[in-house]
């Protein structure tokens, strides 16, 4: 549905930030960007939404070549939307509801509409009670959730979102993240960049490697993180849940036809199930 | 630099019209201005500040320190005003000339119910809420939103401002006038970027949201009331009676 | 230096108001002009106003060991230009008197005159002129910020004689007295802004020239 | 060496961010204050540092209760350095090396002294191949090293950290979690404070758990880590290499003879070593 072709982008002045890009984003789905600070991930998210225009390679949206006229980029904003890292730029309103209901307003509906379509974010996010509040008084974590509302009340097809759990602490991550598999299930397709690789094997459908400029490797996490070799070069390595689970798995220590754990609480289980496995034969 | 506004956020008058209390604000001000009488100037100071201290509930600790700067302007003017400078000799000499001090203390009086009056209308109604009033207003579309992008972007920069001061002082950067004055210098130089950079990135950001030039919002706020009208009113006009009856 | 709220009678209140009036209003003119032909400047004229405000709320140390509050005039008018700067400063005026109580409502006329109008349009002149008759750089920055943060001062001093002329010396003698009271201050404070001002045009002009370009769109005249 | 005896504060017109906070400073420690966001970790450090005054008790230096005169204040950073969050706010001059220089500069040291300690800080940080780079055209994560270098300069005794890995992917991390050893060798104090468990967990001596507005739990990595009602009150949680570690201890997957694991390659290495052990048991 969105589709990168060999795309290719420089900042003036600057060293290429993308080098033939490969990328296609499947409706629906999970997908995690990753790759190490500086590799171009926002670049790629700036392209995927319109903000930039490739200097070589094309972008396809829905099949077709984008177009970057003023009705063409609003119907992609409107299909696409993007989250910035920092809540600050994207935030422009005295307090949250009016700031939410820029976006909606933007795609011309009306007013009961907006309403609806703003309470619905918050509520999307667990922020119902923050309505009414000044943006600027909001901690980092709140503000954070209040942008990724701006463009949730806008309802957009694929949701794109550039390194959404930099800077928040356990918790923080954990409620964005909750917030985003209530989206998925709705149908909306996500991306998201992240350097965090644990975060990336616990919540992505599907991996993209982002390194040197371009897509390296595309594909499930096992896939993916089978390449010891490319990881290294790229500076990333493994999760450590699927270091552990893979290292688990070989000596015999996990039950045999559980999966592979994917999440930190999955880890844990499995590990306190292999305990009590232990404890029943032992008394068995 | 936020005491004002977390009041005003916080306060519990916040959820009043704005227009209510900028009529009650400014119109406690225009009889103040008009008004002879140190009476009526006594009772304009007295009723702002019962209204913050007993309605709003500002503690007397914080109201003394949004109304230290302008208080100190006050005094210090009113003195200027009630002393005469002469030449003697050549030497100027300050002099108390007869029946000077009474209208510098008027003037005094006054400017303090009226500073009284604008801490009312400040403690209470966030800034952003009187912006809404003005672009409704007359001040346009396009002062508006930058009005309005204005005061986003303060309090952003405010941080940076803070954070940079903060790491300046953690290496010594104010220790003399010279240094402190470089300091500065080299503060605000690199402040300038970094906020038309936010500018930038923030064109980025609400461009991702349907940005075309326009800032529009939905706003709730409580219609303003016939009841609470007419007391302010009522208020005002006792007062403006009080004053004419006064002269 | 902000005339506080009420200190002025309500006559001069109107008056300076009407006075500032029509400044403002060019400048408000060519704003609109400009960003009807460059929408993208909205927010770089936001994103200005907002450093203007952050200026003046900067601590400046004084040689006198005291601290006060720039101006700001000098910068502003020497990036923004002298009719951007007005609007922007009556906006900046407005906020200082919601925000912080410094000036006021009733005053906003009197005080975007000395701080809005005179203080740019004074620094604005005395850069042109003193560059014009090949003064350096630095020099022409000093004499600019300093004296457009003097040229405040005194207009404020004169809008406080008018108002309360005195017995003796009438508007004249009054004005003295002001600037008498207020000049232990804002003397040595004019020094310091005006060498903040050199500093920082300095290190912009060496480091932000791409920054500066951009911000020509609001200062050139042709615009 | 720099403590804190029942130090309370409040930002104007805001709730209680500290209330009653008790907390030594040891001579020659590597320290982590553990909190989640907003907790107030911050703010101790600023007032660990002179940058704000307590509004009840006292901070002392050296023994003797801390005073907030001029000349007192500049001693006590020169004594005690401290580096914030966002490496935005903190670097101001032109290239790396005039910004490094500031502090030196300002403590009243020669020109020779100044370049020494420069290219002291810059190798300890190693980037001393950045020193005539432009502070705008660096990575966040080298923005992040600078901005240490600019304090690591001034040599203090004492070194604070808000928040150092925030924003950075693995590798910078590890890049500053290195230095922070190399400095901790040369014998300075070094106080940080994270959300991230297992970075403290496996870089700290001793751990302090922040939360609700003081000192929750102070010591060893092992004790504080103990206590799962107080993490989960103040919505922190364990290390994961610290839960998979007594898990496989629990189960004796671990040789018996080896502490147990504090960072994620120690984990990694002592599951392949029993993988290893088994194997050998197998074969022998």
């Amino acid at each position: 549905m969105l589709e990168l072709a060999g795309v290719s982008y420089s900042y003036p002045g600057a060293v290429r930030a993308l080098d033939g890009v490969d990328l296609a984003v499947r409706p629906g789905e999970k997908l995690a960007i990753l790759g190490a600070n500086g590799a171009g991930k926002s670049t790629l998210l700036l392209l995927l939404n319109g903000s930039l225009r490739p200097a070589a390679g094309e972008v396809r949206l829905h099949g077709a070549p984008a177009r970057y006229d003023r009705a063409a980029l609003a119907d992609w904003r409107r299909a696409v939307g993007l989250v910035l890292q920092d809540p600050d730029d994207q935030l422009f309103a005295a307090t949250v509801f009016e700031d939410v209901s820029f976006g909606p307003l933007n795609q011309g509906l009306g007013e009961a509409e907006v309403r609806e379509r703003i309470t619905e974010a918050l509520e999307t996010l667990r922020i119902a009670e923050l309505a009414d509040r000044p943006t600027h008084m909001l901690s980092f974590g709140q503000r954070k959730r209040v942008a990724l509302a701006g463009i949730v009340a806008m309802r957009p097809e694929v949701l794109l979102l550039d390194e959404p759990g930099a800077g928040l602490d356990p918790l923080g991550v954990a409620h964005l993240m909750a917030a985003l598999d209530r989206l998925s299930g709705r149908g909306t397709t996500i991306v998201l960049t992240t350097h965090d690789m644990d975060l990336a094997y616990g919540w992505a459908d599907r991996i993209a490697i982002f390194g040197e400029g371009r897509v390296a490797a595309a594909g499930s996490a096992d896939a993916v993180f089978e390449d010891a070799d490319l990881l290294k070069r790229l500076h990333l390595r493994r999760p450590l849940v699927w270091e552990v689970g893979r290292l688990l798995g070989s000596r015999g220590l996990l039950p045999d036809d559980a999966p592979l754990p994917r999440t930190r609480r999955q880890l844990l289980e499995l590990l306190q199930a292999g305990d009590e496995d232990a404890a029943a034969r032992l008394a068995g | 630099m936020r005491l004002i506004d977390r009041h005003a956020q916080t306060s519990r008058y916040r959820h009043l019209p704005a227009a209510e209390k900028l009529i009650a604000a400014t119109g406690a001000m225009a009889v103040a201005l008009t008004a002879e009488s140190f009476l009526v100037e006594a009772a304009v100071l007295a009723a702002a500040v019962a209204l913050l201290t007993l309605g709003a509930r500002v503690g007397p600790r914080d109201l003394w320190r949004a109304a230290r700067v302008p208080v100190g302007f006050v005094l210090a003017g009113s003195l200027a005003q009630a002393t005469s400078l002469s030449l003697h000799g050549g030497l100027p000499s300050l002099a108390w000339p007869v029946g000077s001090l009474e209208p510098a203390a008027f003037v005094a009086l006054r400017s303090l119910a009226c500073i009284a009056a604008l801490l009312g209308l400040a403690l209470t109604t966030p800034l952003a809420d009187l912006l809404h009033l003005l672009r409704r207003g007359g001040l346009g579309r396009e002062l508006g939103d930058i009005a309005f992008l204005m005061l986003r972007i303060i309090w952003v920069t405010l941080d940076c401002l803070t954070e940079g001061l903060r790491s300046q002082a953690n290496r010594l950067g104010f220790v003399g006038y010279r240094r402190s004055l470089r300091s500065l210098g080299l503060l605000l130089a690199a402040l300038l970027p970094r906020t038309l950079g936010r500018a930038r990135r923030l064109e980025t950001g609400l461009a991702a949201r349907g940005y075309d030039g326009a800032l529009c919002f939905l706003r709730q706020e409580q219609p303003v009331s016939a009841l609470r009208l007419g007391m302010i009113l009522g208020g005002l006009a006792a007062l403006a009676t009080l004053a004419r009856l006064g002269a | 230096m902000h005339i506080m709220e009420g200190f002025l009678p309500a006559t001069h209140c109107v008056g300076w108001a009407l006075a500032s009036a029509p400044f403002v209003a060019a400048g408000a003119v060519r704003i609109r002009r400009v960003v009807r032909q460059h929408p993208e400047v909205k927010l770089l004229l936001g994103a200005s106003g907002a450093y203007v405000f952050v200026l003046s709320a900067l601590k400046l140390p004084s040689v006198t060991g005291s601290c006060s509050h720039p101006t700001g005039t000098g910068l502003a008018a020497s990036l923004f230009g002298p009719t951007v700067t007005t609007v922007l400063s009556a906006i900046v005026l407005l906020f200082q008197a919601l925000l912080l109580a410094h000036g006021g409502l009733t005053t906003l006329g009197a005080n975007i005159f000395s701080m809005g109008i005179v203080g740019p349009f004074v620094a604005w002149g005395l850069y042109r002129g003193l560059s014009a008759a090949g003064a350096s750089l630095a020099v022409a920055i000093f004499f600019a910020a300093a004296l457009g943060d003097l040229s405040t001062y005194v207009v404020t001093s004169f809008q406080l004689a008018l108002a309360f002329p005195d017995p003796a010396g009438g508007v004249a003698g009054a004005a003295g007295k002001f600037l008498g009271v207020f000049a232990v201050t804002q003397v040595p404070l004019a020094i310091s802004e005006g060498l903040l001002t050199v500093v920082v045009m300095n290190l912009l002009g060496k480091y932000s020239a791409g920054e500066l370009s951009a911000l020509s769109v609001l200062s050139r005249r042709s615009a």
